[in-house]
């Protein structure tokens, strides 16, 4: 039962409203303000990621970022319809994922300044309390959860 | 929240003040001028992320490019951070350990200095 | 073309966030400082009535709120879906819509408490640059907008 | 943002103090206080926005709800605001001529002094 959900054209600016809204609703739900932080910042970067993604393959096509408290948990969902395929062949064309993350030799491995996609999943995953990734043809889930105030968004 | 960036060079040493948010919106910015920096022959960079309230994956991208582009003239780009919420995506990533990262300005200025 | 559309159920803490995302965009697309106010309260009245109106009438189903940006208008879309038919009725078990604004003698015909719709269309009216309000079978929509500045999100 | 309520009695007159948002999320708080209020007697009613950030409709109803129970008793419920952007809304749905409205708490008890 997603309770907010937003979507929105595959721009940049875009990426700020979902850290905006993620953030007020995160702290009305309850999260603690020590986390508030990193709700913003995986939820950005699971957005940022998604709208690369488009920008590449369907620059047409909305995204969509479901927001809801369930059970005592802030859950947020981010959906991309860019083909999973078509983002690993965007990696070919690069250098490779930056998947093997080992000091000095890094910044060689790293794709030239864009797509940072390995890295934001790699921030994702140290930020989000609980993170699943769903990939399919049709595109890219991710979701994320935090715990939060058991009440929820009901309480007024 | 928008992304301010300032400049000037000390002695070869290019400093970049960035102030505000380094994201998917605003990360274009920096990387133009990064690039218009190393092109216009700036080698040895610090920037300045004191005063950064927000980074994310595109902001490191950028600085990663920015190192890579330096090294290509056996060129530098450290920064200047102290911010614990910054810090902490740096480690994330594994890239405390690609950049120098030093606690000010002057101390940046004096480790320059001794490497040259 | 909505470029950022926002659903959600029908909870007052949620108006909340239709205003926070409202203001954001109105700001990113170059609406006046000065009639950021105007945007915040506007939006918020046409969410708070919907938010009302599903609570009496269908509070299982979401309210949605489309923002953008075209030819240097930023124009904003509520639309709910409660019955409008309904709506008249609430207003006759209570003391008549609040229509007519005539000095002392308002406070006896207003409605006890809740329900300031009237009020909430009259705020709006006054407060957006162009409004329009579509009643239907189906539920309430209004569309209303401010000028914006010529490029709008696309600007980075 | 969230709301906060407080009050306190001098000399018959009620004197509420309202910070924050009143909208249609934290309205039923106001409600209830000056229901309780009025339930507890105190029909003299002065109610001060100068910290009110915000004010929609729903505020609006709670208000004109609360002036209709004091004057079935009698009483009053004045307000205090100074701020354009709140006076404007009562403006705007012609309440101005409903509501006394002050430009201070001092202003407010004098007139009502006057009044006894
Ligand atoms: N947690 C939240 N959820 C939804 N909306 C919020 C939240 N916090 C603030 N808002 C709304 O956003 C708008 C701006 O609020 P503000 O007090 O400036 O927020 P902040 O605490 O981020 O500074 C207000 O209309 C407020 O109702
Ligand atoms: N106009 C806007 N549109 C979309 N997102 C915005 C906008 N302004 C700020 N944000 C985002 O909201 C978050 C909070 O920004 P902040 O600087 O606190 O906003 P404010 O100016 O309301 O205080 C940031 O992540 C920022 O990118």
């Amino acid at each position: 039962m997603a309770t907010v959900e937003l979507t929105f054209s595959a721009l940049p600016a875009h990426v700020r409203t979902a850290r905006l809204v993620a953030t007020a609703i995160a702290r009305r739900t309850g999260v603690a303000e020590a986390l508030l932080d990193e709700v913003r910042l995986a939820v950005g970067e699971a957005c940022s990621r998604a709208v690369e993604a488009h920008r590449v393959h369907c620059p047409g096509e909305p995204i969509r970022i479901e927001l809801c408290d369930e059970s005592g948990r802030f859950e947020v969902t981010v959906t991309d319809s860019a083909p999973s395929d078509d983002l690993d062949q965007a990696y070919n064309d690069e250098e490779g994922p930056p998947a093997a993350v080992n000091g000095t030799a890094l910044a060689s491995l790293l794709p030239a300044d864009t797509l940072m996609s390995g890295f934001g999943i790699a921030v994702i995953a140290a930020l989000a309390d609980d993170v699943e990734v769903y990939p399919s043809a049709k595109g890219l889930r991710i979701r994320m959860s935090w715990p939060a105030a058991a009440t929820g968004f009901a309480t007024a | 929240m928008d992304l301010k960036l300032d400049h000037h060079t000390e002695d070869r040493l290019t400093i970049v003040e960035v102030e505000g948010e380094i994201d998917v919106y605003t990360a274009p910015r920096l990387r133009e001028l990064l690039i218009d920096l190393v092109n216009k022959g700036n080698f040895h960079l610090l920037v300045n992320m004191e005063k950064v309230d927000f980074l994310d994956s595109t902001g490191l991208g950028v600085l990663v490019g920015g190192l890579k582009r330096v090294r290509a003239h056996d060129g530098s780009l450290e920064l200047v951070c102290t911010q614990e919420r910054i810090l902490k995506i740096f480690r994330i990533t594994g890239l405390t350990k690609v950049f120098g990262i030093y606690a000010s300005v002057e101390e940046a200025k004096e480790a320059h200095g001794r490497d040259k």
